[in-house]
């Protein structure tokens, strides 16, 4: 029973770390991508959380805890980058920004 | 740490060198006191000249550890092989200055000179072979800068294509020697890469032995050049300043033949014997071959890069005929044609200094303005093409003995050296020394007090060495004796 | 309260402490940047010295175990790594200052992100738990990506921190996933545990575990821009500001190794010989890769960082090695660490000092006949190309010939020839600048040369000498240190991991 | 006599001629020194030669062993030695007599004949070293000493054909010389070497040579002997090397008659009398040899029938009689052979001399139908001349006569009856062609009169000495016929093994033969040239008068094809081939690298993209790897 909904929980974990992926991929907004890279944080937080369930220990839920300050503090820096980079392009399309783009004899 | 004399004849120029480039001297301060370091290196070589014993043994041993953990160790010495060369260099490179006296370079070329010999003479004398590598790579560097900043032409592509030619090479050799030495290490459980321990590997199969092989005679062969590696040569010559051509041509391609003798014979003697016929064959093709190309070149120093060529391959068909004909006929080639193309070089290169570059066809008429220079022209090219009396003649009929010995039908083709040489070498002459053309040499000025000393005492020696050869040879012959009869167990002459 | 253990955790306190200072001190506008940097300098020093109070012994310490759970380890290889690194945040403040005063769009904040960084890289190689690990990866990170895009009006520097910034954290979140299977393998974090896990189970599945390492280990490639994970490295390094370049390309590589090194030889020294064979094909892809890249750059900058990708194909090499031989490979890795740290720490170094005192330099063309001009500069470039190209009496020979000595006495002497094939492509674009600064004429007038000033200047020399010392050894004088005692107090480094 | 002066005979003019080098480079350079002293010391060393050789001839006389000096180990090599040693045997005194006595007479002949001219130090230092080497080439005891003699006249000869080194013809006819000797002494070396790796080891002098040369397989013999006539055939210019000579009358005359007449070029004669033991063992070399001379003989007189420069007459003159020696020597007449040596150094040298006067006396002009009438301007010369060509025709009672009668005496008596008919019909043809000279230049009828210069006596004096040779020379060689005793053969008896077996009467009829076909040579250019009226065209062309093409043909078999193959090397093979590979790998490689730097798009997604392939690998790698 607890097996059953253990492996579930895993299962819906790994099915938004899979999702994120695919978004960070396909995706061309530059938000969209930032939701992704978010979307597999959760996705590991949710695994920490149901280990530290099934373990019966505590530390997989304050791994959880750290996990999501760190991925607010990496939020800073996206929003600001994000911001600074509208207002260079007006665009939030990532394929707009390939100014470092490899030319053949620079 | 006591220091010997072979570690004073190498790094005294390296001192001086760096001494002058900081302090804030002259150019001409800097290449006297470079001159006359160099004649102190010539008077040390000297001492060791007369003090070698007559054995095989190498002497003026030097021993130091350097990077105990991998056991790779400061060891220098001298056998009747490098001794010979070493007073090659030593005697060549004062003479080399007379003659760049009057180039108005920068005292960076002074030092690069200076830099050079420590190079060679390193490369000459050590017995531990990272330490070879070591100096065999870094004499690279100041050629490099040499040819780039002092050359001509197309100097730097070509600066950049010889260096990186021969780094491949020595990069080869670099991987064949760390394999030797983990095997010596997985063999005996100590490192050690002294050429003296390396040559005890008995567990490499044969397989392996062929690729080291071919891994350091790639370096060298690049370095000499033999056949198919050679297109560098030209190029380089032709657009080096003559300091950096009389070193390259007189110094180092001979390294690259004792290279061979002192790290490749020890080392895989079976492969040594086991691959000489192609050795040989690819010496007497390249002998005519470069001697046929030499024919219509229009560039003194292009058709001179040649002819080194054809008389390099010479040797090295020589020191691959496995008797000690052969060997001792390399090893005096060696000296002659260092001795005779350093010479013609400098010649040429006064000619340049005074009229420009120029083709052959530019030329002629140089005889009269310049009788002594025309002499010391005349009696170098003697040398070259073999005339009895020098020490050319004793050398290539030393070879031609070999590779009779060898074989009767190879002794036959490669007993054409006498004509190759002479059919371009006089044919050069008529054209750009004595014919009298419309060309204006009026510019030409002959050698002045200093040149023409040094040059009839190295054509006296070249003489001296033609008329009385053994009193040169014998010094030399335990060595060879050596090689043969314990390294490659072939005998003196089969 | 043990006062010793102060003593140990010193660097990382000392640093610490003067990031958040340094951070307060910033937006005081009567502290100029230079003063900063004395501030930001007087921190690193005292790291640095702290850190060699305890040198050339065999240590290892859990300071605070209470507080800290054991999670932080002060040992000689620590301290070995963590020397390096407070070295390069030292030379980074010195070339930085200079840099920064001159263009003045980093404010007085960089040296307290830059201390940050130093922060977490030093901890990154002190901890012994996974977690810990990945703080502190995700501190030295973090407060690099806002370096990289502090000049925000720049579109290039801003692009490039944020493609860092996304595929960084697509990175941690990888190393993250690794924690957590590593963590539902063993139900542990702490790296003791694990390994003494893996020892006592080991007749169990260990699925879980080696998936969690691989995805770990992917990081450490992605980090040191080994072959699949590389493309960010040219972009960022390109994009950062120069002193920043200088000081990722190598210290942060230190870092990484400081923190692979530590986790592959404790934590999985049961089971790391399943990489070996990928890790192979990684090693060659890398450094063909780089040399193809390397090759036909036109931008300096670029250029090194293409090399920077060669180069950790000659570390992974070692890295491959490991599995036969432990002690000498990470010997080895450690030395070619200090010797590329040295190289690209100067080059970058120079470039950048360049870039701040005449005009900037970024492509070849820019450097020619730059000897004529800087004759001293060019001096300590061309020691730093050799160095890097791996030419006899240079640091870099010796590097090399280590990792390769290791390859072929561990049987990967295939390994070893295509080094000697990426050495050689090297050799090309390393003497083509050395060719264009010095035999081509100047085109700016040829005035009277001007001194160098000031300490960055001193600090490139330094570590110029050091190259040179670092590859001629001490067959001059034998009793000062030489090539031997670096290999030494690498040995002293290894051992001190498995106490 | 102490055989230790043997090695000065060598050493006084190779010290002279360096001494006269520095002498006149200094002269040239810092301050002129007076030609007198040149022409003392110049003079002085061919002298003290000579007198040292009367000396060992003497001693030899006197019933001497054969001298022997030894200073020093020239080279050992794998235990075998090689010194460098003299020989003062009967042959070799010989030989230094008649060198050095006509090398005396023809210096003083040049230092009247240089006088003015600004090489004047320069020639007599070349031609001492010519002297000394020339000597060390018959004193030599040991095949390679004698081989540095041998290329040293060689270079000798190059540097006195390019005397006059400003002048493109002279210098390329130098160059010719020196090859085509050089194709010689390739053979020559070949031959030693064999000799060396067969006998040599048992010691390299001739002595031991002689004694052990039995031991060496027939067939390599040959091959030996052959090689070593190779040789020859290059320094004493036979067919087919014999091109060279001709150019060579580019030096100035005396050196055409010092080394070009009387000297150098029978070095090869020389060569095959020293090494008689092995001819002796190989007699169908000897006949190669033999017909070899022969056809040259023939040869070179046809083409000298239809030359117009004096020296060139004379220069095919030289090699038609060098046939004749060979012929000797080939047929194992060693002394014979040397006999012809002996008298035609006289003969020759002095028409070579005489030609010299004449040339002077004209200014230079060397074409015999630009001279005539001077039969009353030059009296001397007149006689001198005469007694030569008289001498050279064959016609008793001058020397030439005796020699070539003995040599086609041998030929009939050796019953090689194709070779004797072709030394008759040569021996016609010589007299044809001397007179032909000798009647054009001294007779002939409305000859343009040229203003004469005067011939000073250091001219004349050798002039008189050698006719006096060239008369009676012969006489050291009066066949027995006549009561006399040869005392060539005496004097070289220990190997003039082969004795005579033809009568008196034959003797006397083969005799008469011969001088009739000399005279009837004489005849004809006699009808033909006496009253040769100097108005009519002369015809300076056809085959023969083009030396049947054979210069044009070997210049487009060997000098041109090299060259294009040459050319071929280094512009196709070299640059186009090797080159461009190398190079093309480079360029290629970094090509390759632009494209793959494509890589670097600067695309996040792309990136991304990349991280998960490697992603994906890894774990389809671990999946494999864990089964």
């Amino acid at each position: 029973m607890i097996e059953a909904s253990f492996m579930s929980y895993i299962a819906l974990a790994l099915v938004l770390f899979s999702l994120g992926i695919i978004g960070l991929i396909s995706r061309k907004n530059i938000f969209i991508i930032y939701m992704s890279l978010e979307l597999m944080l959760n996705a590991i937080n949710l695994m920490l959380v149901t280990l530290s369930k099934y373990f019966g220990s505590m530390d997989g839920q304050i791994i959880a805890m750290m996990v999501i300050a760190i991925a607010a503090s990496e939020a800073v820096i996206f929003l600001s980058l994000i911001v600074a980079m509208y207002r260079l392009k007006k665009s939030v399309n990532i394929d707009d920004f390939d100014t470092l783009k490899q030319k053949g004899t620079l | 740490m006591d220091i010997g004399l072979l570690s004073f004849i190498i790094f005294l120029p390296l001192i001086v060198s760096f001494v002058l480039l900081v302090l804030p001297v002259g150019m001409k301060t800097t290449r006297n006191i470079a001159f006359a370091t160099t004649i102190v290196v010539f008077l040390l070589s000297l001492s060791i000249f007369f003090n070698f014993q007559l054995t095989d043994y190498m002497q003026f041993r030097e021993f130091h550890p350097w990077i105990t953990s991998y056991g790779i160790y400061y060891s220098l010495g001298v056998d009747g092989f490098s001794m010979i060369i070493l007073m090659l260099i030593t005697t060549l490179i004062p003479l080399g200055y007379i003659f760049l006296w009057k180039t108005k370079k920068a005292k960076g070329y002074w030092a690069s000179m200076l830099l050079i010999q420590t190079g060679v003479t390193g490369a000459l004398l050590s017995l531990d072979l990272i330490l070879f590598y070591f100096f065999w790579e870094s004499m690279l560097l100041p050629v490099f800068m040499i040819i780039g900043i002092y050359g001509t032409g197309d100097r730097i592509f070509s600066t950049l294509k010889i260096t990186i030619y021969t780094i491949m090479g020595s990069l080869f050799m670099l991987v064949s020697i760390l394999y030797l030495g983990v095997a010596f290490y997985n063999e005996f459980g100590v490192w050690s890469f002294q050429l003296s321990d390396l040559v005890q590997i008995t567990t490499l199969s044969n397989i392996q032995r062929t690729f080291l092989f071919f891994g350091f005679m790639i370096a060298f062969a690049i370095k000499i050049p033999i056949f198919p590696f050679h297109t560098w040569l030209m190029q380089t010559y032709s657009n080096s300043p003559t300091g950096g051509v009389f070193i390259l041509s007189a110094i180092m391609a001979k390294l690259g033949i004792y290279g061979i003798v002192r790290f490749v014979l020890p080392l895989f003697p079976h492969q040594y014997v086991e691959f000489a016929p192609y050795f040989v064959g690819l010496g007497v093709f390249g002998l005519i071959y470069f001697g046929i190309a030499a024919l219509m070149q229009q560039n003194i120093k292009r058709m001179f890069a040649y002819s080194s060529a054809s008389h390099l391959a010479f040797i090295t068909a020589g020191i691959f005929s496995l008797n000690i004909y052969g060997m001792t006929g390399a090893a005096f080639l060696i000296v002659a044609h260092a001795m005779a193309t350093g010479g013609l070089f400098l010649l040429v290169g006064t000619i340049e200094h005074d009229l420009g570059i120029r083709s052959i066809s530019g030329l002629g008429g140089i005889a009269k303005k310049a009788p002594f220079l025309t002499v010391a022209f005349a009696l170098m090219l003697f040398s070259i093409v073999g005339l009895p009396g020098t020490n050319g003649f004793v050398s290539e009929l030393l070879i031609v003995m070999g590779l009779f010995q060898y074989n009767q039908y190879i002794g036959i083709i490669s007993a054409s050296t006498v004509l190759v040489a002479a059919s371009f070498m006089f044919w050069l002459f008529q054209r750009a020394i004595l014919v009298k053309t419309d060309n204006d040499v009026s510019k030409m000025k002959d050698l002045d007090k200093k040149e023409i000393v040094g040059i009839f005492s190295l054509a006296a020696v070249i003489m001296a060495m033609g008329i009385y050869p053994h009193w040169f040879l014998y010094k030399i012959a335990p060595t060879i004796q050596h090689y043969l009869v314990d390294i490659l167990k072939v005998g003196v002459a089969s | 309260m043990k006062y010793d253990d102060i003593i140990y955790l010193l660097p990382l306190l000392s640093v610490g402490i003067g990031a958040i200072v340094l951070m307060m001190l910033s937006p005081i506008k009567s502290f100029s940047i230079n003063r900063l940097s004395w501030v930001a300098f007087s921190f690193l020093i005292i790291a640095l010295l702290s850190n060699t109070l305890n040198f050339g012994m065999v240590y290892s310490v859990t300071p605070f175990s209470g507080i800290f759970s054991s999670m932080i380890v002060v040992d000689t290889f620590a301290g070995y790594f963590s020397s390096i690194i407070i070295a390069g945040g030292i030379v980074t403040v010195w070339v930085g200052t200079h840099y920064f005063e001159k263009s003045n769009m980093l404010r007085g904040e960089v040296f307290s992100l830059l201390l940050f960084s130093v922060f977490g890289m030093i901890l990154l190689v002190e901890s012994r738990e996974l977690f810990t690990t990945f703080i502190a990866l995700e501190i030295a990170s973090i407060s690099l990506y806002s370096l990289i895009g502090f000049q925000k009006t720049n579109i290039r520097r801003v692009e490039g921190s944020f493609r860092y910034l996304i595929l960084g954290s697509f990175a941690g979140i990888m190393f993250l996933l690794g924690i957590v299977l590593i963590y539902a393998g063993t139900r542990s974090t702490n790296m003791i545990d694990i390994a003494k896990y893996l020892t006592t189970h080991s007749s169990q599945d260990m699925t879980l575990v080696m998936a969690g390492g691989t995805l770990i280990l992917i990081t450490f490639l992605f980090k040191i821009a080994a072959f699949p994970f590389q493309n960010w490295s040219m972009d960022v390094y390109e994009s950062a500001p120069l002193p920043i370049t200088a000081f990722m390309a190598s210290t942060f590589k230190v870092a990484i190794f400081g923190f692979i090194l530590r986790f592959v030889l404790i934590d999985f020294h049961e089971l790391k010989n399943i990489w070996s064979d990928i890790l192979f094909y990684i090693a060659i892809l890398t450094m063909l890769y780089g040399s193809f890249l390397a090759v036909f750059q036109t931008s300096l900058k670029r250029m090194l960082a293409a090399s920077s990708i060669v180069h950790t194909g000659y570390l992974l090499i070692a890295f491959v090695s490991i599995n036969s031989l432990g002690e000498s490979a990470s010997t080895s890795i450690i030395f070619y660490l200090i010797a590329y740290f040295l190289s690209s720490m100067g080059a970058f170094g120079m470039l950048s000092y360049i870039a701040s005192d005449d005009h900037l330099r970024v492509t070849y063309e820019d450097f020619r006949g730059f000897s004529h001009v800087r004759p001293y500069m060019a001096a300590m470039m061309s020691i730093f190309m050799l160095s890097l190209a791996g030419i006899p009496s240079t640091i870099g020979f010796i590097g090399k010939f280590y990792i390769f000595v290791g390859a072929i006495e561990s049987g990967y002497t295939s390994l070893a020839v295509i080094g000697i094939l990426a050495t050689f492509i090297s050799v090309y674009y390393y003497f083509k600048l050395i060719a264009l600064m010095y035999f081509y004429p100047s085109p700016e007038m040829k005035g009277e040369i001007p001194p160098l000033k000031g300490i960055p200047p001193l600090v490139i020399a330094l570590m110029a000498v050091l190259i040179i010392w670092g590859g001629i050894g001490n067959t001059l004088i034998s009793y000062f240190p030489g090539i031997d005692f670096l290999i030494d107090t690498a040995k002293l480094a290894y051992q001190s991991l498995f106490m | 006599m102490n055989s230790f002066f043997l090695a000065w005979i060598v050493l006084v003019p190779f010290i002279s001629s360096i001494l006269l080098g520095s002498m006149y480079l200094y002269s040239i350079s810092v301050k002129k020194i007076p030609n007198s002293v040149f022409t003392f010391l110049a003079v002085l060393s061919p002298l003290i030669s000579f007198i040292l050789g009367v000396l060992f001839f003497i001693g030899l006389e006197n019933g001497a062993s054969d001298y022997i000096y030894e200073p020093y180990t020239w080279l050992q090599v794998n235990g075998y030695i090689i010194s460098m040693g003299f020989l003062g045997d009967r042959l070799s005194i010989f030989m230094v007599l008649f060198i050095t006595f006509i090398g005396l007479m023809i210096h003083i002949y040049a230092t009247g004949y240089m006088k003015g001219d600004e090489g004047y130090g320069k020639f007599f230092s070349y031609f001492n070293l010519f002297i000394a080497s020339m000597l060390l080439l018959v004193l030599a005891n040991s095949p390679i000493i004698m081989f540095i003699g041998w290329e040293g006249v060689g270079l000798c000869s190059y540097l006195l054909i390019g005397f006059y080194f400003t002048e493109p013809l002279n210098v390329v006819a130098g160059n010719k010389a020196f090859i085509v000797n050089r194709v010689g002494d390739l053979g020559f070396l070949i031959g030693l070497i064999f000799l060396f790796f067969y006998v040599g080891k048992l010691g390299f002098d001739y002595g031991a040579l002689e004694e052990y040369v039995s031991i060496v397989p027939n067939h390599i013999l040959t091959i030996i002997g052959i090689a070593l006539f190779v040789g020859a055939m290059g320094k004493s210019a036979q067919i087919p090397l014999y091109v060279w000579l001709p150019d060579a009358m580019a030096g100035p005359t005396p050196v055409s008659a010092l080394i070009h007449a009387a000297t150098m070029v029978t070095a090869g004669v020389y060569m095959v009398a020293r090494f008689h033991f092995l001819y002796d063992l190989i007699p169908n070399v000897g006949l190669f040899i033999a017909y070899i001379g022969a056809f040259s003989a023939l040869f070179a007189a046809v083409i000298a029938m239809k030359q117009t420069d004096i020296k060139k007459i004379l220069a095919y003159s030289t090699i038609s009689q060098l046939g004749y020696m060979f012929i000797a020597v080939g047929l194992g007449f060693y002394s014979t052979g040397l006999f012809h040596v002996f008298t035609h150094a006289f003969f020759k040298a002095l028409l070579f001399m005489g030609a010299g006067a004449v040339i002077i006396a004209l200014h230079h002009e060397q074409n015999i139908f630009k001279m005539g009438g001077l039969r009353k301007k030059l009296p001397l010369v007149y006689t001198v001349m005469l007694i030569a060509t008289l001498s050279i025709s064959g016609i008793p009672p001058f020397s030439g006569f005796f020699s070539k009668d003995e040599i086609l005496l041998k030929a009939y008596s050796h019953h090689e009856y194709l070779i004797y008919a072709i030394g008759l019909f040569t021996a016609a043809l010589t007299a044809y062609y001397m007179f032909r000279l000798f009647f054009v230049t001294f007779y002939g009828k409305n000859y343009k009169e040229h203003h004469m210069q005067s011939i000073s006596w250091s001219i004349k004096a050798p002039l008189v000495v050698l006719a006096f040779g060239a008369a009676f020379a012969g006489f050291m060689g009066l066949p027995d016929v006549f009561g006399g005793e040869n005392l060539i053969d005496g004097w070289l008896n220990m190997w003039s093994g082969k004795a005579l077996h033809v009568e008196y009467s034959v003797e006397y009829i083969l005799m008469a033969i011969s001088v009739i076909a000399g005279l009837l040579g004489i005849l004809v250019s006699f009808l033909k040239f006496y009253r040769y009226d100097f108005n009519q065209k002369i015809q300076e062309s056809g085959v023969v008068y083009n030396k049947f093409y054979i210069d044009e043909i070997y210049n487009f078999l060997f000098v041109r094809s090299l060259q294009k193959l040459s050319v071929f090397i280094s512009v196709v093979v070299d640059d186009g081939i090797i080159d461009k590979t190398v190079m093309s790998l480079s360029n290629g490689f970094i090509n390759l690298g632009r494209i793959i730097g494509r890589m670097q798009c600067a695309n996040t997604r792309a990136y991304a993209f990349f991280m998960l392939v490697g992603l994906s690998s890894f774990s389809l790698y671990l999946i494999l790897k864990l089964g």
